[in-house]
């Protein structure tokens, strides 16, 4: 069977929703984290197929993806620095006691 | 073998948002990125599957991973989700998985243009940089100022003593509450 | 003369003040700004009457034009005409009363006088705004200040009476903005600008639609029946010179808006809501008064009176004659000055006894002539004596309904006239229970019972005067308001046949 | 021609005398207020003495009528082109001879008031107020202008206001004068609504227009009496107004109930304000507009006569029975205002047909002096017994020789006996009457022998009855009768109550204002001399000495005498109109309406919102994993919208 873009784009479907999936669930805060690195990755894929399939003739879809494998490292950076904080005032990193900011 | 790789990758990542211990979740989560590295090999995108396999692999789950020394004991099992959490979102996540992807599966694609570019470290850096064209230089230039602003803030985040008021304040919170 | 330096001198005297160093600058920064306004406001009557004498014969005198916001259209334009004169001359009074009245106040003195000037300056800038947003931006400007007066120098129940005048304010400038927003798209020349759009005849629905918008937003400020519940509790709350400020000027925000805004622009809507209007206006008048009747609090009494004076304005205004919309502009004046006396005299009056309960004061003509004088006066003004301006204005508001010939209008008319009885019915009540009677204080000595000081003396001769010489003249007044009028009423005319 | 400047100063001096007083008299005049005011009074007075000459005798004929004169106008507050308030000065008969009696009266309370008052903490107050009344009453009568009448109308009514709560630490004082205020003030909203209706269908606010434009017959004038509204013209219904303004000034049945109140003022002030001017300002307001009611609304001036008569009678009845001294010359005065109005209400216009216009006026004009010296007499009397009740006097006569004798003409004259000046106006009266209406004319008699009967009544109660016991001897050393400056008053009114019957007044004052010799009927003056010396007589019997006749007459009309001692209950009516119909009905419905549902109606407003407040504040659970579940939700709801919906 010729594997086609449906067949990448499903990968990464699949890929964002069990990110998603992860991200509702879990409840520590390290492994929500996770989860949106997944999703990050289903999004990589999905420029990465497009420019392959689509656009043969452009680089955008590359340029996109690296961008945005920075800004994933400096998002994981900043997160992690978050939780680490908020492990240090709360002595937990459950997404489940930080709940201070509601009405 | 792509069938093979994205199997892998599915797998991997299922595997690591359900898993109970948190330190395995981590390493299931290595795994999945080292197969989308896979497919971007199998995409003949020689560079981009390096730079995934250097940032995500050896940074980003390598930084999630000291994390994890940082904060929890290794090995414990984490706190279970939920029952009616994880079967709504199992609901609603398949629901929308279903759907998105009969939007894909009814779409039909059309090749606008043959891959002409080869694709070396040398024409992306070369297009990257330049001024003229489909030159990327301001993007980068706002990347590299972002991932410092990043740095930066991780600094002042991680670094930053938390008032012992603030301290006392909370806790009595949590106490009272 | 330059229009602006209205504005500009309460911000400039609003910001010294908060540069003052100990409260007797402070309070002197504020009486110099006030009597700078004063003198102004006196200069600009002077110089208008010479302009005019002049057979300058704009409708709109000094005008000042700069593009504040070029792509929306929005601009600081203002200009004056008989009736924002009136109003400002209205303001300087009050504003110097208010003052000199709040000379003692300890707590809290810079912020205090930096609110009330400040104050002025939105009051200021709402009479002699000729663009619409301009004008909404002022009368924003002059709400704000009001709910921290009343929350931190007030009495009672301050924070309630605070939060609620804040809000009802506010919502009826919500209302005021959202018919503002109907003008500014449907007139077709999207400007803000007052007179082009007087000029711009709104097509019918569109008035018919947003004019009810407008008027109930203005009609909030000026106590429309069955808005004026933060009048009550606003004023009884309030610090003494807050209540002068919120009577005496804030209320004629509401009034003014009514005729040189919503019945300007909109005469056709105004002609299609006039019934409604004279209606909730007739209520007000007559049960404003019935329930002053049983008040027991003075402050209560005087705000009550103050919803009924203010029904009068709205009557002038929903009878569109000509007589009838002078009479309100100088029933918005009258009652601006007798209101702002008589806040005066109950603060003064408080300070003493330290009570504003009716049953328990008795004879006070005897300890403090003075400030019985002042309470007779403003309290005879109330009632509508001829010599004080409440009675010329409103008998030119009877004079002008009368002349609507509509019989149901009359009637309005007829329930109107019976609330002067009423009128003297409580305001007696009042008068005799206070003032007259046998002294109450055996041992007056233990209270601090001195007659006025030098600057109660200075506020109340202020206040007296301009109602006196409005009743005793009243044509300097009617002949400043009148012709500014003659616009208005040619648009209600327009829109009629 | 006159001189507009005398005419001016007529109510200017006391305005005058009025500021000065009221805003320097406490620092400045604390001793010399009483001459102050007096000497500008005087002024005042030889002033309206000259202009009364120049105009009966000198230049106010014009054709042998007597012309209305606006001497000054100025247009103080125009309302529309035509319509305006103008401040003006008409001259014409009646408002010549008003300002003569009312300056007159007024230097007599002045004087008066001198010893009256002497030793008032509030000494210059009081003659502050006595100017401001003087000026407002003068400005009244001098009035060209309806809605300049009614400026002024206010001003009498609140001098008297303040007059009557003179002492105003009595609470009695401070009831009366709001009393006496707020039922003014009802009667002048009758008069506010009637001058708006006869203004509109004038369209003007002169009196000279408005006179001429009412009377003579017009389309305009036509359709305005063909206008009907509730089965009467509007005219009539103008009219009306108007004379409700007038009866309540004037103390009419069934407004009448503050003038015996009023009584609580100090004593001068009961004979200048209660007695010989402010009362009869509604006499004069129908004088006014006479030519009004008499040509366009015969209806109106009947509606005027019955209420007069019956007020006449009424005030009169009650009188016989009333103790306090002051309450009794009160309900004099109304039963004298009442044959005023109801001389005009029998009365036609021009010529001999005026009679009872004319009539009107001269008794209101012998009235004046007749009253105001009985007010000052009792003034005097009450100065020296310190107390308002006959039970407390009685044989006076020894002690208060100038008092008695003044007191004496006076209630003759009242009584209509001859020579003295209320023998001539009420036969005059009385003719009038009986030419009109006969039922009228027989009121008018009885009322007649009721007042000879309660004024001996009184008389003797004061001065002879019994020996004059005092209570008081310390003070009674002290001072005699009374100081000369309240006995010059006395006599000279005195005087007058004397020859003022003897004026030609038709000469002077006829509706029409054409001069007509009024002449003397001897036949129509048998029966009220008749029935007035009756009355004398009855007085004599029972009251001359000390006796238990009173007592029995009083047993035996039980029922009547109760009722009227009560003055007919008319005071508790008022006061369930007022407390329970007012007050309970409106008054308190309407303060708690304003309170529970109209704010209620705006506080629910604010609890309804702190409520859904309240209950969707939760969605806001700071929990992150709800947060993103319904941001999903949401994005996959807009995807599906976009998608399937919207293509």
């Amino acid at each position: 069977m010729e594997v086609g873009l449906t067949h990448l784009l499903f990968v990464s479907t699949a890929l964002f929703f069990i990110g998603v999936f992860g991200f509702l669930t879990r409840r520590n805060m390290i492994t929500m984290l996770m989860s949106i690195e997944l999703i990050l990755n289903s999004v990589n894929i999905n420029f990465i197929a497009f420019n392959k399939y689509l656009y043969g003739g452009n680089l955008d879809g590359v340029f996109f993806t690296l961008f945005l494998i920075a800004i994933a490292a400096a998002e994981a950076a900043v997160a992690i620095a978050i939780i680490i904080n908020l492990y240090r005032s709360h002595s937990s990193i459950d997404i489940e006691n930080a709940d201070e900011m509601k009405f | 073998m792509f069938f093979l790789i994205a199997a892998f990758t599915l797998i991997t990542a299922l595997m690591s948002v359900t898993e109970k211990k948190i330190f395995r979740a981590a390493i299931y989560l290595l795994f999945s990125m080292m197969g989308v590295a896979g497919i971007y090999f199998w995409l003949n995108y020689d560079f981009i599957a390096a730079v995934q396999i250097i940032v995500y692999v050896g940074g980003i789950v390598v930084l999630i991973i000291f994390s994890i020394f940082l904060t929890q004991q290794v090995g414990r099992a984490m706190e279970k989700p939920k029952r009616l959490r994880v079967s709504f979102s199992l609901l609603a996540v398949l629901f929308a998985f279903a759907f998105c992807f009969i939007i894909i599966w009814q779409n039909e694609f059309t090749n606008v243009e043959e891959s002409s570019v080869e694709l070396t470290a040398n024409t992306i850096g070369e297009q990257l940089l330049s001024l003229t064209g489909h030159g990327y230089i301001l993007p980068f230039e706002v990347v590299s100022m972002l991932l410092l602003a990043a740095m930066v803030g991780c600094i002042v985040i991680a670094l930053k003593q938390v008032p012992v008021t603030v301290l006392k304040k909370e806790k009595q919170n949590s106490t009272l509450s | 003369m330059n229009l602006s330096l209205l504005i500009l001198i309460p911000i400039i005297a609003s910001i010294a003040i908060l540069f003052c160093s100990n409260a007797k600058q402070v309070r002197v920064a504020a009486l110099l700004a006030a009597i700078i306004q004063f003198g102004l406001a006196g200069m600009l009557l002077l110089v208008y009457y010479s302009e005019r004498h002049a057979g300058n014969s704009a409708q709109m005198l000094f005008q000042y034009r700069a593009v504040w916001f070029a792509p929306l259209g929005i601009q600081y334009f203002v200009g004056v005409d008989g009736v924002s004169i009136s109003m400002i001359l209205l303001t300087a009074c009050v504003v110097l009363a208010g003052v000199l009245v709040s000379w003692k106040v300890e707590k809290m003195t810079k912020e205090f006088f930096f609110l009330l000037t400040f104050l002025s300056a939105g009051a200021y800038g709402f009479f002699i705004s000729l663009d619409l947003f301009t004008m909404f931006f002022f009368l924003e400007l002059a709400v704000i200040p009001k709910y921290l007066l009343i929350g931190i120098w007030g009495s009672g129940k301050k924070e309630y009476s605070a939060t609620k005048l804040a809000l009802m304010l506010m919502g009826g400038s919500a209302l005021v903005f959202v018919g503002l927003l109907g003008i500014y798209f449907y007139s077709g020349i999207s400007s803000f600008d007052l007179i082009a759009l007087s000029k711009s005849h709104l097509p019918e629905g569109v008035q018919h639609f947003f004019f009810p918008f407008l008027f109930l937003g203005f009609g909030i400020f000026g106590a429309l029946f069955p808005f004026h519940t933060w009048v009550p509790d606003g004023h009884s709350s309030a610090p003494t010179a807050a209540s002068m400020f919120l009577a005496g000027i804030s209320m004629k925000l509401g009034g003014y808006g009514c005729l040189r805004v919503a019945t300007y622009i909109m005469p056709e809507g105004a002609h299609e809501y006039q019934s409604i209007i004279i209606l909730l206006a007739s209520i007000a008048i007559l049960y404003g008064a019935f329930a002053t009747m049983m008040q027991t609090d003075l402050k209560y009494i005087n705000a009550y009176s103050s919803v009924s004076h203010c029904g009068f304005v709205l009557l002038g205004i929903g009878m569109l004659t000509k007589t009838s919309m002078t009479g309100a502009v100088m029933q918005m004046v009258s009652h601006g000055l007798m209101t702002a006396l008589f806040f005066a005299a109950i603060g003064m009056l408080y300070e003493r006894t330290h009570t504003r309960a009716v049953a328990q004061m008795s004879g006070i003509m005897k300890l403090t002539p003075f400030i019985g004088t002042v309470f007779f006066i403003a309290g005879l003004c109330s009632l509508g004596l001829p010599g004080f301006s409440g009675f010329v204005a409103e008998m030119t508001v009877f004079m002008g309904s009368w002349q609507n010939a509509d019989n149901w209008y009359r009637l309005a008319t007829i329930a109107a006239c019976a609330s002067i009885v009423v009128t003297a019915v409580y305001i007696l009540r009042a008068l005799g229970k206070v003032m007259m009677g046998p002294v109450q204080y055996p041992d007056a000595s233990t209270h601090s019972f001195g007659d006025a000081m030098w600057n109660e003396k200075l506020a109340a001769a202020v206040l007296i005067a301009g109602i006196v010489i409005i009743g005793v003249a009243p044509f300097l007044l009617q002949r400043l308001i009148s012709p500014a009028i003659t616009p208005i009423i040619q648009n209600v005319l327009r829109a009629n046949f | 021609m006159f001189n507009n400047i005398n005419i001016l100063l007529i109510p200017l001096l006391p305005l005058v005398g009025f500021l000065l007083l009221g805003l320097f008299g406490k620092k400045h005049f604390k001793s010399s207020a009483g001459w102050i005011g007096t000497l500008s009074l005087l002024a005042s007075t030889a002033l309206s003495l000259i202009t009364a000459y120049q105009y009966f005798f000198v230049s106010g004929k014009v054709n042998g009528v007597f012309q209305k004169l606006e001497v000054v106008k100025f247009a103080w507050l125009e309302f529309s082109p035509g319509m305006s308030i103008n401040m003006g000065v008409l001259l014409d008969p009646i408002s010549v001879m008003m300002i003569v009696i009312v300056t007159f009266v007024s230097l007599m309370v002045h004087i008066y008031s001198l010893g009256y008052m002497k030793g008032e903490e509030r000494y210059s107050t009081y003659y502050a107020f006595l100017s401001l009344f003087t000026f407002s009453m003068l400005g009244l009568v001098l009035s060209s202008n309806i809605f300049q009448i009614y400026i002024f109308w206010e001003l009498v009514g609140v001098s008297s206001f303040l007059l009557i709560g003179f002492y105003f630490d009595k609470p009695s004082a401070v009831a009366a004068s709001k009393k006496a205020f707020i039922v003014t003030r009802f009667a002048d909203l009758g008069f506010l609504i009637g001058i708006l209706l006869l203004s509109f269908h004038a369209q003007t606010l002169d009196f000279k227009l408005l006179i001429e434009r009412l009377t003579t017959a017009t389309p305009q004038l036509q359709s305005t009496i063909a206008t009907s509204f509730l089965g009467a013209s509007v005219l009539t219904w103008g009219l009306l107004l108007i004379f409700i303004g007038g009866a309540g000034k004037s103390a009419m049945f069934p407004l009448h109930i503050w003038l015996p109140d009023a009584m609580e003022g100090p004593a001068p002030v009961s004979a200048l304000i209660h007695a010989a001017t402010m009362v009869v300002a509604g006499v004069y307001l129908v004088a006014r507009l006479f030519p009004v009611f008499a040509i366009s609304c015969p209806v109106a001036l009947h509606v005027v006569g019955y209420i007069g008569g019956f007020s006449a009678l009424f005030a009169a009845t009650i009188a016989c029975t009333q103790t306090d001294i002051k309450r009794v010359l009160a309900y004099s005065t109304m039963s004298q205002i009442g044959y005023m109005m109801l001389a005009l209400g029998v009365s036609g216009y021009g010529g001999e047909n005026g009679l009872g216009f004319t009539a009107s006026m001269f008794h209101l004009f012998t009235h004046a002096m007749f009253k105001a010296l009985l007010f000052l007499g009792a003034g005097a009397v009450i100065h020296y017994v310190h107390s308002n009740e006959m039970k407390d006097m009685g044989g006076l006569r020894k002690y208060m020789p100038v008092t008695h004798l003044t007191f004496l003409i006076a209630c003759l004259a009242i009584a209509g006996v001859p020579p003295f000046s209320g023998f001539f106006s009420k036969e005059e009266i009385l003719s009038a009457a009986y030419q009109s209406h006969k039922g009228i004319y027989f009121v008018a008699l009885a009322t007649a022998g009721l007042t000879a009967f309660y004024m001996f009544r009184l008389y003797f109660s004061i001065f002879w009855k019994k020996e004059y016991k005092t209570n008081h001897e310390s003070v009674d050393e002290h001072h005699g009768e009374a100081p000369w400056t309240m006995k010059i008053p006395l006599l000279l009114l005195g005087v007058m109550a004397i020859c003022a019957g003897f004026v030609p007044f038709g000469l002077f004052v006829s509706s029409d204002g054409i001069s007509w010799p009024s002449e003397f009927n001897l036949m129509m003056s048998i029966a009220p001399v008749a029935i007035g010396l009756a009355g004398i007589g009855l007085a004599w019997i029972i009251y001359k000495s000390e006796n238990n006749l009173s007592g029995r007459v009083s047993e035996a009309g039980r029922g009547l005498y109760q009722s009227a001692y009560h003055k007919f209950y008319i005071d508790e009516v008022y006061l369930f109109v007022t407390k329970k119909v007012v007050f309970n009905l409106i008054g308190r419905p309407s303060a708690w309406i304003d309170k529970n549902i109209v704010d209620g109606a705006i506080n629910l407003s604010a609890d309804l919102t702190d409520d859904t407040s309240g209950l969707i504040k939760g969605w806001q659970s700071g929990k992150l994993q709800q947060y993103a579940i319904w941001f999903f939700v949401g994005v996959i709801g807009m995807v599906w919208l976009f998608v399937y919906m919207l293509n």
